[in-house]
């Protein structure tokens, strides 16, 4: 089965959580729980970095998530119209480097998400266009 | 959004939250805040009731811990397979320990 | 908020229970469980009908599901491009009328769908125009 | 898709799936039927694993309520609040007991 699923949300971090379930739900015959739980991590990071930070916060713009199930993978874009994420904001960081001999104080409160998204998934691609920023979240079907 | 228990000098914050993301984790720290009074140290958090939390709501419960100074020890318990899940991924399980229950958190903050 | 969704499924009875549980997901905030329940219950049956009767069973043709989310009330529409139904299927009907004094021999094990689909419903209409049939399915926020 | 006991004369069925729906009731037809042997005429359905049942699935159970002929009973046990809520808009809780476990309903039918 191949299918796919659009949806559209305003940029309201309270929308973000019905979302993320129903994403989890389309996917919930796909993929196991493991991977639903990353899945659903992931998605949920990446929603809040485009209403945080591309849209500042602020309600009103909309932002699209574009679901497809394929036979070895699952792929789920996330479409937003807001300024573009700077290119350095993907490379690769590790919020938790030295986590083993640090103390409490040290600890990070924030700046995880980029890195949550880029552990739960398998691959992760990003695109601006036009105007239009498309961020590629892939999860490999686990072969059973 | 929570309530509150003490047994033994351990505070006991349940969660009264399906999901602990980006859109209610300010609440969610101001009521923490509030719950911890001057003098409590040991906190046991249990999120029984929590289906879900993203790196926001671990960001506020990290924050706990720092409040709770280097005297202090905060346990989690009841975290589901997903919450285990974020705590693994972000390495955060070797700055908590987590329990089954709120009872073996309890007893082992106590000891 | 106000937000859309629209899903896009094959004719597939086994891509019907992901999609609606996606539908309730999304619906997870506004609904409370009892009308979440009649929700994804009226949901099922449509798509089912129309996998089953409209496609005849058979893949490999689209339906789309799209949901609203009003500030009084849940929307969703079921598009489908098979045979339309016919009139008389939407007359009211009851499957169980005289179900009381019924031995077990004659109680229904089928032609329940319809009257399903209106009893967890506030409102039911279906249209038919150039060869696209939209069934919309209409739940309204109790007042809380 | 399901599995069997019996318990004192009474066939305990368990359905060990979370949705029985139309793309599942023609299979689960065909297990129940092969679990009823000859003789069998009192049985519970337990559906502690199921979350939803639409119309084709209460529709094999009403088949299997006339298999058992005159004689024979069936008792639904476990079902959620969605199962409920099916069962009452068609009326069904006025055709099958719905129990809260399988050892109440086995109970009930061994009386
Ligand atoms: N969609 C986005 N648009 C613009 N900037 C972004 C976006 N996502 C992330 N960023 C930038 O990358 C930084 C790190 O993001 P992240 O790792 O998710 O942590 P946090 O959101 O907690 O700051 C953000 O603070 C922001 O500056
Ligand atoms: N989407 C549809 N397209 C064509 N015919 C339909 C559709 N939905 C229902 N019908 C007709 O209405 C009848 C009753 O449907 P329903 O009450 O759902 O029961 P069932 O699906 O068990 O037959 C069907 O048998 C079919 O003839």
């Amino acid at each position: 089965m191949s299918s796919s699923l659009s949806l559209k949300i305003d940029s309201d971090l309270a929308g973000v959580g019905p979302v993320a379930r129903a994403v989890r739900a389309l996917c919930s015959e796909t993929l196991d729980e493991l991977a639903l739980d990353e899945l659903e991590l992931g998605v949920v990071e990446a929603l809040n970095n485009v209403i945080k930070h591309g849209y500042a916060g602020q309600k009103g713009s909309l932002v699209q998530v574009r679901v497809g199930l394929k036979a070895d993978k699952v792929v789920v874009e996330i479409i937003d119209q807001a300024p573009p994420m700077p290119p350095s904001a993907l490379q690769p960081s590790d919020p938790w480097a030295g986590i083993d001999a640090a103390e409490p104080q040290d600890l990070p409160e924030g700046g995880m998400g980029l890195a949550l998204i880029q552990m739960t998934m398998d691959e992760v691609a990003y695109s601006s266009r036009k105007g239009v920023n498309t961020l590629t979240l892939t999860k490999l079907l686990s072969r059973k | 959004m929570l309530s509150t228990e003490t047994i033994d000098g351990v505070l006991i914050v349940r969660v009264e939250e399906r999901r602990l993301d980006a859109s209610k984790a300010p609440l969610f720290k101001e009521h923490v805040s509030a719950a911890l009074g001057g003098d409590v140290n040991r906190l046991v958090l249990d999120l029984g009731q929590v289906e879900f939390i993203d790196s926001s709501g671990l960001g506020v419960i990290v924050s706990v811990l720092k409040r709770l100074g280097p005297s202090g020890s905060l346990a989690i318990a009841s975290a589901n397979s997903a919450v285990r899940r974020l705590f693994s991924l972000t390495r955060m399980d070797r700055v908590f320990i987590l329990y089954d229950t709120p009872q073996s958190a309890i007893e082992n903050l106590r000891a």
